[in-house]
């Protein structure tokens, strides 16, 4: 394809060290005429200062109502190639994990049918394929499938889980993340293929409470690894850290949130009982201390973007659930909630919502748990509360 | 040409055929890392075995020659195996030691940047922006590529106190993490919507476009069989657009940027925290918005200066206490900083005590 | 008898007049204060003048018969000069030394009970109950007796971490400071009130009434010219019989006793604190309620045996945390302690970190 | 008077060490019937486990529209003597210094005309004079009135002022906390004595941060001593307290809540710049540190008790205000408060709450204020805000 569009804005993001998006749009562009329209229709935005992108009417693929974002350019004439310029989410591994045989595939079929752009990932963990129009999206999905690759979530359904590298490659994971998220992802497949919630419905999961996949901040489920025991200490490499230039009472005991530990130049301790697992300790003396005991996860419920209430992070429900395949006690936490947000739930309301507008002794009594501290904070303030008539006196 | 056979729900390929044998053999049993520079690593496992990773930084939007370029240095170091990390960075996964410094000989002179890994500033987490959404009042890639260029040596080398998490959203329905950020920008407006009137009666739902408006402003309008928003209780936040397209928000004279800090979402030492607003607005002047880099900059510089060894944003802000973090950066205090929304009350200050 | 001239608009005395001569030359001039034992200080001014507090319970509701003997005693050791608290204690101002052991010999002898000052539990704010209160869920006098009574030693001399301030209010119109104290008793209801439709109309104002309800289960009954509650919202605040005494809510099988801790108001340290929920429910059992009285004791001695020094009750808790608080306690968590008014969501742990 | 009700239930509360407010009402009810009649109304609350108090109408002095609480009981027929039983609220004085002559005063006329009961003081700082009949409120009122006492405040008014003890005996004072209360009780005698407020307002005055009237928890408006100095340290004292067993690192040192502080065995070092003012160190050590400069008061606004919104404590909304007389600053202020709340407040509306329906801005606005970072404990999260006009291109 031939330059199209002048774009002497967007050629000025082609400048500076960082890898350029600018370029990338250019290399699709030398190949197709729809990223060529996309780099003139993105430098009118840029003349203009606004978007030019409208909403559209609801497009898919054959018996799924998820995976494919409709969107229309608002200026088609200048940009026919972008007039309609649809995302399909294709559900990403576990992990993010790939060979490269595979992405090669992923990318041989995008370019048979779309823009050759992609986002490697969407921010909720899918392959994002920029671009493409209503009529590709029947063969793009058969060649897709065909393949073993499926579509991820979108709309009012089960969006596509993620989870953190967890025991692919670290060493502080408490759960098996790749495996959980392959295995609700596949349990849930038409939760997540044909929406029938009142809102979208995100999982993520982190092998332990570092969080690298900010499941606490953006799930509706966050999956938490940790554990029940000791936090075990290798005295030597406690001296090892210190002899390296570690200023192990300022960098780690006066750290400590819970000021459960001590250290005298000599001897690391740590009182266990106290200790809220935070992983700050563990986290920058890796080599001196390690978890041990059981393992299992936290489950926490709610955390979104800010509308309509206010953002939201998500709550602890289960302060502990072991989490061995096949799951079944996590499927069936995960089924009775929403049994009764389908049933509660407004139009647009997440279940962060619904608990808050229902009280979360609603919630709690529909789910079967029963109150723990570890759920809140702190205690309500204001003394005037509720009783249920088996609370009184007659 | 005939199609081949579709399925349905099938869900994504099993993990497992993506993981390396050096992976597999010791999946949840690594005992430790090390970081080896500022885009490499090592994992150690407990068998001795050693994972090298390799950190590269992507622009997130790519094409698929970014693509298969990076397969094919896989294909010729990591025996094809590699990753992307959940800030869209790419990870080679190296099993051989020896392959390493070739890798990265060949990552530099094909121009990729390495880093990103430890006490530096990663990839930035954004969204579609005037790339892909009609929703945005900023461009989400343009503001990546103009802060990254200005902080490029946090990511490649230079290193912070801890790790500083960036994000952008073109909009306030925020997709990504600018909630619970160290430093993120997000689009805003600041006038109210339009109403079109014809068109509101065959494009919204008007219950939806009523109960999606977090401050209440907006109410029916029976004779036109539209709706009425209230000037007065209107504060731009662009939801109702999002699910009434006939209410379009966007001007370019005063949409622009804000930028909120101090968020986090690790529990490490302190409990996840939301990000904290402190430039109500910054003007759209792309293609390099020059405001709003300087703005970041100072930011993370106070922050790098002052703050103590694994001190994140906010808990350095915390410490320290948000009106000297506004005297040390200079950012002008205004009364777009004093909630007024849900919580307002929970965020004014109930004691005497403050620093000058 | 005929009545003097009636004067108004006045206001209370000078205060200078009621100021001894050692506080008038030192006023505004203290140095430094000692404590001498759990009921006597002395402050000690710029000029190297004495002055000696001992300081009395009192019962706060007293006869003139207190006040006058009060006064006697005032004259013998004092020439006169004395004060109250804040907390409703009696000051014996001593300027001569010389009289402070005979003042708390007559004292003594008298049946005063000296002390109040320093790490210990002092006289307890409190409000009006059953002796003068129409809203009065508990009586408060009552309490205050009996966990006086049983705290006895705590006033006088046994020492704790710091200061422990102790509340009573008989209903949740909260006079006094329940709502920031270490330990607090609140009286409470625990079903909606009933509606005498026949007095609404002439004794309430129909709008204030719904006004009043916390959580809008108040609605008109146009019909009836009186209003309707929502059994399901109501929380049986009682605040709507405040305002309309057509609604009487006092039911004596269900009415009891809520406690609250962790609350405080210095500025110390930590910023002042509301208290928070610790048992949603314990019956009125007059005249020595003896579940209140062992409840209070046994988190005053929890604290007491596990705080740090110069800990408040508050600090302490939040310390440890409040799951280590319930354990250590052995108070039982209920879906009553979990928040569901207007700050519930701020209440609900955002974190991975709790204690088992 | 001899005894008239059989109080079983009460007279246990004559056992035990605590002083007995059982012994006070028998000691009243020996000279009155009143006080015969309040203890057997309270010995059958008791027995019923309730309250026999109702609303009544309302009883007041003549001009005053303040000052009388009405109070009957719900069984007079058994209790004649507390039929009517009004609580009348005499103005104490600044931080309750009295005189033995003073007392007696005040209890010669209260016997003269009620039950001899009496309340030093109520929660609000009135001495609170516990039941008397309608007809003897006038009679009463000119008593006390002639001979220098005033009523205090009740109802939708300005109510009775009160303060700590203050540069009366205290180190720690930053302002004259007694004139400060003085000077506004006579200020606003006409705000107090004629409710025309949408509801009660309440000043508290403390010295310092210590707050030992607790006025940040339960006034509208409270006025807390401060100043804009260094604390200056007696390294000689420090070691004293050192000796004396103090262990100045646990606590004094960590327990600073900016960490401005720092002690080697040998100095106490503070980094004022990064102090918060809070008291501890002072308080804890007041012979070796004192604070020094400018001295004046943080003005705060909001406090009260739960109702409707849920219990509020103060807000700062002044960090700094010199107060010395005639303190016209100050009384601007408050005029300016009350104006705004007057003009916006709806009946029954506590000032914090007006400020939390119309918000912050709007009061700022209204009382001439700037927005300043030390009003708040932290910025707004969600990023939706208001714009005026002028602040916008056109
Ligand atoms: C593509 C993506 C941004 C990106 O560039 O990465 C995205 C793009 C859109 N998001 Fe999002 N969201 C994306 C992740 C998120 C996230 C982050 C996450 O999932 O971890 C959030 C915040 C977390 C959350 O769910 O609350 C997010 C919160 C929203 C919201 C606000 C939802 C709310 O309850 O407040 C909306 C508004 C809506 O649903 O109408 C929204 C709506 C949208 C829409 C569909 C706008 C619309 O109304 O049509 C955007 C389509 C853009 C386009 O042109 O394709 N998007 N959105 C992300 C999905 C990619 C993927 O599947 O991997
Ligand atoms: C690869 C990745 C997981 C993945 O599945 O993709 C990852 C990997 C590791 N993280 Fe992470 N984190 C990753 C996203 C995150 C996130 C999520 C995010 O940024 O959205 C967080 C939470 C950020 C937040 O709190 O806002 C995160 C907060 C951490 C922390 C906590 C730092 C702190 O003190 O608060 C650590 C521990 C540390 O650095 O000491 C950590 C540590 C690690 C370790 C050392 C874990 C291990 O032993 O392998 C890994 C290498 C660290 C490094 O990059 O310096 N990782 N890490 C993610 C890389 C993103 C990137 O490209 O930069
Ligand atoms: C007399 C009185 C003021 C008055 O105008 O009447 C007073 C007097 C003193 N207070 Fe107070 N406080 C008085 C009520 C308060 C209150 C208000 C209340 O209890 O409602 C508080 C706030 C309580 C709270 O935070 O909930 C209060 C919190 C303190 C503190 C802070 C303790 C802490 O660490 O949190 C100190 C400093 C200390 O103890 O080191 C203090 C210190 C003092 C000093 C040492 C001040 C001084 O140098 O003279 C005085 C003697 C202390 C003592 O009694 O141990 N005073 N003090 C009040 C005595 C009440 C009583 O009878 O017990
Ligand atoms: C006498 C006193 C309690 C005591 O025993 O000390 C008292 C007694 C009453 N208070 Fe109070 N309040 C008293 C201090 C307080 C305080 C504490 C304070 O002022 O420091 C508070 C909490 C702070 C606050 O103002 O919020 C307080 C918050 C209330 C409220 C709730 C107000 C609110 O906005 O939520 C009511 C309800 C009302 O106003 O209708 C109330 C109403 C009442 C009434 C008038 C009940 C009524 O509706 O008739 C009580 C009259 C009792 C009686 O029989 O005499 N009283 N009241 C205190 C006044 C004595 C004095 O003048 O010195
Ligand atoms: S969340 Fe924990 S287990 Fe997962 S990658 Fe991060 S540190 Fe490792
Ligand atoms: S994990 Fe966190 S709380 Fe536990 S000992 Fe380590 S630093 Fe302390
Ligand atoms: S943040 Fe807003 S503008 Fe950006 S992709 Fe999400 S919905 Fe679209
Ligand atoms: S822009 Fe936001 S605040 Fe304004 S009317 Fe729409 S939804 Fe409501
Ligand atoms: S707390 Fe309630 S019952 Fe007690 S005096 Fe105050 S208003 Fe009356
Ligand atoms: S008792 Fe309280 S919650 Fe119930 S109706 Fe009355 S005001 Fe409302
Ligand atoms: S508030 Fe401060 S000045 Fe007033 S008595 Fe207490 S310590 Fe002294
Ligand atoms: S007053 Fe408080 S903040 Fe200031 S130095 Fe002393 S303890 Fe620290």
């Amino acid at each position: 394809m031939s330059k199209k569009h002048e774009t002497p804005l967007l050629d000025e993001l082609e400048k500076g060290p960082w890898p350029s998006f600018v370029k990338e749009l250019k290399k699709a562009a030398a190949k197709k005429e729809s990223a060529n329209d996309l780099l003139g229709a993105l430098e009118q935005c840029y003349k203009d200062n606004r978007t030019h992108w409208k909403h559209g009417g609801i497009v898919g693929v054959r018996g799924y109502g998820a995976g494919v974002i409709g969107r229309y350019s608002d200026i088609p004439e200048q940009f026919p190639g972008v007039a309609h310029f649809h995302t399909v989410r294709i559900n990403q591994t576990s992990g993010f994990f790939y060979t490269s045989k595979a992405l090669r595939e992923v990318c041989d079929i995008w370019d048979k049918y779309g823009s050759g752009l992609t986002n490697f990932h969407g921010s909720t963990g899918d392959m994002i394929l920029l671009g493409t129009n209503t009529e590709s999206l029947e063969p793009l999905f058969a060649e897709y499938s065909s393949h073993g690759w499926d579509l991820g979530g979108s709309g009012s359904a089960m969006r596509t889980p993620s989870c953190c590298v967890g025991p692919g490659r670290c060493e502080w994971s408490n759960i098996d993340t790749l495996d959980i998220t392959y295995d609700l992802t596949q349990e849930f497949q038409d939760e997540m293929h044909r929406p029938a919630f009142p809102y979208k419905f995100k999982i993520k999961t982190s092998g332990c409470a570092v969080d690298c996949i900010a499941s606490i901040a953006r799930a509706d489920l966050s999956i938490i690894g940790t554990w029940k025991g000791d936090i075990k200490i290798d005295q030597a490499e406690v001296q090892s850290y210190a002899k390296k230039g570690m200023d192990i009472n300022a960098e780690i005991v006066n750290m400590c949130p819970t000021k459960c530990m001590s250290y005298d130049g000599k001897e690391l301790k740590i009182d266990n009982e106290n200790c809220n697992r935070c992983m700050h300790c563990i986290a920058k003396m890796t080599k001196a201390l390690r978890p041990s005991g059981e393992r299992g996860a936290t489950l926490l419920v709610g955390s979104k973007a800010p509308f309509v209430v206010g953002a939201l992070l998500s709550w602890v429900i289960v302060p502990f659930m072991k989490l061995e395949p096949p799951y079944t006690e996590l499927k069936e936490f995960i089924r009775k909630m929403w049994e009764w947000w389908d049933e509660h739930g407004k139009n647009r309301e997440r279940i962060g919502e619904l608990i808050e507008r229902k009280g979360m002794r609603d919630f709690l009594e529909a789910v079967g748990l029963d109150p723990l501290p570890q759920m809140v904070k702190e205690p309500r303030r204001d003394p005037f509360y509720f009783w249920k008539p088996e609370e009184l006196e007659k | 040409m005939s199609l081949p056979q579709r399925k349905t729900d099938i869900g994504p390929p099993h993990y497992k055929q993506f993981l390396s044998p050096v992976i597999q053999k010791n999946y949840g049993n690594w005992k430790y890392h090390e970081e080896l520079s500022g885009g490499v690593m090592v994992h150690v496992a407990e068998s001795g075995d050693e994972l090298y990773t390799v950190r590269v930084a992507s622009p997130r939007l790519i094409s698929t020659d970014f693509v298969r370029e990076i397969s094919d240095i896989a294909e010729k170091y990591c025996d094809g195996y590699l990753r992307f990390t959940s800030r869209h960075n790419v990870e080679f996964l190296v099993s051989d030691k020896s392959k390493l410094e070739p890798l990265q000989k060949e990552l530099k002179e094909k121009g990729y940047t390495i880093g990103g890994i430890g006490n530096r500033v990663s990839n930035i987490v954004h969204t579609q922006g005037w790339v892909h959404c009609h929703s945005a009042a900023t461009d989400a890639s343009g503001l990546v590529k103009v802060l990254m260029d200005e902080l490029y040596d946090y990511f490649t080398s230079k290193e912070l106190p801890n790790k500083v998490r960036l994000a952008v959203a073109c909009c306030t329905n925020m997709c990504g993490a600018v909630h619970c950020s160290d430093i993120a920008l997000v689009g805003i407006h600041r006038k109210p919507p339009i109403i079109e009137h014809a068109k509101v009666p065959n494009v919204c739902e008007i219950p939806s476009t009523i109960a999606s408006c977090p401050t209440g402003a907006i109410s029916p309008d029976p004779a036109k069989k539209s709706v009425k928003i209230s000037e007065a209780k209107c504060m731009y936040c662009g939801n109702c657009y999002s699910v009434c397209p006939a209410l379009p928000i966007s001007d370019p004279a005063n949409d622009g940027v804000a930028i909120v800090v101090g968020g986090k979402v690790s529990n490490l030492r302190s409990n996840p925290k939301f990000s904290k607003l402190v430039y109500p607005y910054l003007p759209n002047t792309p293609p390099r918005w020059p405001e709003v880099v300087s703005a970041v900059k100072n930011i993370l510089e106070t922050y790098a200066k002052n703050a103590r060894k694994h001190e994140r944003v906010g808990e350095w802000v915390e410490r320290i206490g948000w009106e000297k973090f506004f005297k040390m950066t200079g950012i002008p205090f205004t009364f777009q900083h004093i909630d007024d929304f849900t919580f307002a009350r929970e965020t004014f200050r109930t004691a005497a005590t403050f620093k000058w």
